[in-house]
């Protein structure tokens, strides 16, 4: 898969670091049979990119870090993370070189696919300066989530479960790339609204509310879940809020640079329209 | 097996001011046999744990001295402390300084700020014990007069050693010098075969400092360095405060110089 | 020698939980944890191993070390801290050098009374590997895939049955009275031995007698690290902890507990007055990998790394220690 | 929080956080017209209905509350011009993330009381109160923690 697109990608990449007009080219390239990021600093190098089903890294939660001018390798997820990060002046888009390719999906090791990526919608980068390949066709229909069906007891019992695995050790939140606040609310300690070796109720509470901070930012690329080193399926929790934000505000992020954070501003008939189905829909 | 984790409660006999952010917590620990140098944990309960250096000498018999600054959430606590309150206390823990091996020897104390707590204790230990020692200097700094602690013992310490202070800023009523501690170094003269420099401060205190003595051409094994680390257990479990493979909690917080040069990340 | 057939294992296992609390491995949606076994949990025996380590049943990810009232008048130890007799069913050989490894720390100077506590009323029923997992490197620290020292009964997977070893009187005796196990013949033991060589032959091997951490390829790796703290949590070496109190104001009560902490986390090391020693990314991901391969090798006489690969397999940026470990061989 | 011990049967436990200018006004009218209302609402006075962090219904749920209301302006009167607006938002989105996660969304309660509308706010205390009770005790910790 992707020779060609691995060919056109060498070539950018080396004609940009060989003019000068970036520093740095950040994309996949091979370390023994494992797919990992690699920073390129010199054309000589461009070699060691490559192009796969692999490269399932999230690119752009490197970028906020690298303080020259870099081009990013760019699938559907990371493009979006980076369109996110531009409106939140996370980034300078004077210093990116937005280098866009469509994906297919990626798998892992035993080449089953991830679960954020058999639900993505969006596999052609929303954002580029140079699209490598050709952009596919993209899965039109949302697969409906399982949990759904479940009743609330049983919700609550499958959260409860899965949160007995966790083991605190925000692996999800760190390898998140739309996650920059400089304190992180998770680890506040004054006032401590997760409690330190506290219990499976505050590890609840946490997921809880890394969840609502989620809203009308995560772009649902799936970092979090295969960081999980228990594997507790959190895409699930954020695809709802991603959902949640689509119906009721409208907005889906890291598609469209005029969209405005869905929670700092409003919308009044839209939103009375909807607090009264909220109501209606309770009852 | 005894738990190292349980700490002694202990009543606090009295609370002195001693800057504006700096207070000794005089504690009802009795004929404690702790080496100058070496650290408590102190337990506020329900607010956490810190370590600190012992100020007090072990000659004294009837109650041992923790100085607190003012820095974080456990040490306000301890600032709103009264004298009758119980406080919990494990150790003394660490390597304090090589009284024995200086003894005999002229001795360079160079403080910076709370740095002067794990000094003090040395040098009223020096105090009562004067023939095993040589001469004494006294070198401290501190970022304002009123910054500087254990005021009450510099006139004893004067009429015994010789005793130079520095403010790194003017304030009102301070006549002394300003600049940095490392500029008292010219003050003194000492004889370097027969002298074992001793530094407590701030890291970037004792970098400096360091680096002055280096140019008098100080032996890295004259030098006495007293480190601080973040430390939760004291007892070499909770590894938050290595330098390389030294615990600063049981293999310091004393350590010659010569011993941890080429570590990384000594000074931060 | 003794073995035991496959089918008898899971008998063995809940003949063993009437005078002890047994601790094995389970299967949760695809993941395999070692767990308390109560009435209705399946046990599965086939695995490589646990996603997290078994350190949680040793040194626990939290828990209370004490526990006193408001004005500190009354201060006691956790209740619990005479454990109940357990046995360890399923260990791999490597995690049963990382408790040895943790010994040493615990053991170091002063000893850490709740960790020792559980260690010393555990018996450890470990389980041979006949085939290595992906990430798996124990043969570079000859930590696997066999073992002679460290758990009290040794079990080897034959097919249909299991080769039984006692290390210790402690485990000779546990099993003492089980009619499940019956003698093993001598072709029973040569079959165990040349499937461990297999696996054994199977696996890396590298010559660490002139070893030194190579710096450079740890710099490469810190700009690729997410620091993402999973490393350290699921390492069955990683020992690091913290400490905090807790006071529920209403009651007057309040407990001390600790927790485990991570060295890639910027607070690690962050003291009040936002003074940090050890600052920046790629000296956090450096003190991580020597402390394993430089500071224990020269403070306790063992390496902090025991080739379990966990770290490897879970790493969301794809990085190896063994790779480093490879470079400061070859070096 | 401790529980109210009504006369048998189980009385449920509200944290209501009321806006200064409106909800609290019109808790404190309730109160000072001698409308009864049930005890079960424990008020938190916040300035905005927009003060409201979705971390404090959280924490509220865990630390043993039952239901949760939050009480604001009504549209167009909110004392800071639209910070209602934004509460709006906040709590249809935790409405749905607390129901995702098995919780009744129906124990987090949005409404908007004037200040005049004292025998409003003690209706809502009311139906509230009794719709809590046809749910029954949240129980949050004691349920997560024992995955059941």
């Amino acid at each position: 898969m992707g020779s060609d697109i691995e060919d056109a990608l060498r070539g950018e990449a080396e004609k940009l670091l060989s003019k000068g007009d970036v520093d740095l080219v950040l994309g996949y390239c091979m370390e023994g049979d494992r797919v990992v990021p690699c920073f390129i600093s010199s054309a000589g190098e461009v070699k060691r990119l490559v192009w796969n089903n692999r490269c399932k890294n999230n690119l752009a939660v490197y970028l906020r870090d690298l303080k020259v001018r870099v081009a990013v390798v760019a699938k559907g997820c990371d493009s979006r993370a980076i369109l996110e990060l531009l409106k939140a002046k996370q980034l300078e888009r004077d210093d990116l070189v937005i280098l866009g390719v469509s994906c297919k999906g990626m798998v892992d090791r035993e080449g089953v696919e991830y679960r954020s990526c058999g639900i993505c919608l969006h596999r052609n980068p929303v954002i580029y300066d140079v699209l490598l390949g050709e952009l596919v066709k993209e899965k039109e229909v949302r697969d409906v989530d399982e949990l759904e069906s479940l009743s609330l007891g049983k919700r609550l019992e499958f959260w409860s479960k899965q949160f007995n695995k966790c083991i605190g050790c925000l692996a999800c939140r760190n390898a998140c790339p739309m996650c920059f606040c400089e304190e992180c609310v998770l680890e506040k300690k004054d006032p401590e609204w997760i409690t330190r070796a506290g219990d499976v109720s505050d590890i609840f509470l946490l997921h809880a509310i890394k969840a609502t901070h989620m809203a009308g930012r995560c772009i649902e690329c799936g970092e979090c879940e295969r960081a999980c080193p228990v594997d507790i399926p959190l895409m699930h929790l954020y695809s709802r809020v991603c959902r949640d934000v689509e119906e009721l505000f409208g907005v889906e992020s890291g598609m469209d640079q005029k969209d405005k954070p869905p929670l700092a501003v409003f919308d009044l008939e839209r939103d009375a329209m909807w607090e009264e189905n909220e109501k209606n829909k309770k009852r | 097996m005894s738990n190292p984790y349980i700490p002694k409660k202990v009543e606090i006999l009295g609370v002195l001011d001693e800057s504006r952010d700096v207070k000794t917590l005089r504690l009802d620990v009795r004929n404690s046999k702790h080496e100058p140098g070496q650290f408590m944990e102190l337990s506020v309960f329900g607010y956490g744990e810190i370590p600190v250096s012992i100020s007090s000498s072990p000659t004294l018999r009837d109650y041992i001295d923790l100085s607190v600054k003012n820095v974080g959430s456990v040490t306000s606590v301890v600032h709103e402390a009264e004298p009758g309150d119980i406080v919990g206390v494990r150790g003394p823990y660490g390597r304090g300084f090589p009284v024995k091996d200086v003894g005999g020897c002229d001795l360079l104390f160079i403080g910076g700020g709370i740095g002067l707590a794990p000094l003090r204790s040395f040098i009223d230990y020096i105090r009562d014990e004067r023939e095993g020692f040589g001469d004494v200097s006294i070198l401290y700094g501190a970022r304002t007069a009123d910054d500087m602690v254990f005021k009450q013992e510099f006139d004893d310490w004067r009429s015994m050693f010789d005793l130079h202070l520095i403010a790194d800023m003017e304030s009102s009523g301070w006549y002394g010098r300003v600049g940095f501690v490392n500029e008292l170094l010219s003050d003194v003269s000492p004889d370097i075969k027969n002298t074992y420099a001793i530094v407590c401060g701030p890291s970037i205190m004792m970098k400096s400092v360091l680096k002055s003595l280096k140019d008098m051409q100080f032996p890295d094994e004259q030098i006495m360095l007293s480190f601080e680390r973040r430390m939760k257990c004291g007892i070499g479990k909770c590894g938050h405060c290595n330098i390389g493979d030294r615990y600063v909690c049981i293999d310091g917080p004393v350590f010659r110089y010569d011993k941890v040069k080429g570590y990384r990340e000594i000074w931060g | 020698m003794k073995k035991i057939r496959r089918d008898d294992v899971v008998k063995l296992i809940n003949e063993l939980r009437k005078n002890y609390e047994v601790i094995a491995p389970v299967k949760l949606d695809g993941v395999v944890y070692f767990k308390s076994i109560g009435e209705g949990d399946v046990i599965t025996l086939d695995y490589v191993n646990s996603a997290v380590s078994p350190k949680e049943f040793f040194l626990p990810q939290r828990e209370r070390i004490l526990e006193f009232t408001e004005s500190g008048e009354k201060v006691t130890v956790r209740e619990d801290l005479k454990s109940k007799k357990r046995v360890f069913f399923g260990i791999r050989p490597c995690d049963v050098n990382a408790l040895l490894v943790l010994d040493s720390v615990a053991r170091e100077e002063f000893e850490d009374p709740y960790y020792l506590d559980r260690r010393d009323n555990t018996l450890l029923i470990s389980l041979e590997c006949i085939e290595p997992g992906d990430d798996c490197f124990c043969t570079v620290f000859n930590t696997g895939p066999s073992l002679d020292e460290g758990a009290d009964l040794v079990l080897t997977d034959l097919g249909d049955s299991y080769l039984v070893n006692s290390l210790t009187d402690e485990g000779r005796m546990l099993v003492s009275e089980s009619e499940l196990l019956k003698d093993a013949s001598k072709t029973d033991e040569q079959k165990a031995d040349k499937k461990i060589a297999e696996c054994a032959d199977s696996m890396e091997k590298l010559d660490l007698g002139n070893f030194s951490v190579d710096e450079e390829s740890i710099k490469e790796r810190a700009n690729r690290c997410l620091y993402c703290y999973s490393c350290t949590f699921i390492c069955p070496t990683c020992y690091c902890f913290d400490v905090v109190d807790r006071m529920d104001h209403y009651s007057g009560r309040g407990d001390r507990m600790r927790f485990w902490d991570s060295c890639m986390n910027p607070s690690f090391t962050e003291m009040a007055g936002n003074f940090n020693p050890r600052d920046g990314k790629a000296g956090r991901f450096m003190n991580r990998i020597k402390h394993k391969l430089e500071y224990m090798p020269s403070r306790h006489k063992v390496y902090g790394c025991v080739g379990c690969g966990r770290c490897i397999s879970n790493c969301p940026a794809g990085i190896s220690i063994l790779d480093i470990i490879r470079c400061g061989v070859s070096k | 929080m401790e529980a109210i011990n009504g006369e048998g049967g189980f009385e449920p436990r509200i944290v209501g956080f009321l806006c200064n200018w409106c909800s609290y006004a019109g808790a404190d009218l309730a109160g000072t017209s001698r409308i009864e209302y049930p005890p079960n609402l424990r008020a938190i006075r916040v300035m905005c209905s927009s003060r409201v962090n979705p971390v404090f219904v959280l924490k509220a749920f865990q630390d043993g509350a039952d239901g949760v209301f939050i009480g604001g302006c009504h549209p167009q009167d909110c004392h800071y011009m639209d910070g209602n607006y934004y509460a709006r938002r906040r709590f249809m989105l935790l409405g749905r993330l607390i129901e995702y996660m098995g919780i009744n969304p129906e124990r987090l309660r949005v409404e908007w009381v004037s200040a005049s509308e004292g025998d409003r706010f003690a209706r809502i205390v009311r139906e509230f109160t009794s719709d809590l009770k046809m749910l029954g005790p949240l129980d949050l910790k004691k349920r997560v923690c024992d995955g059941i």
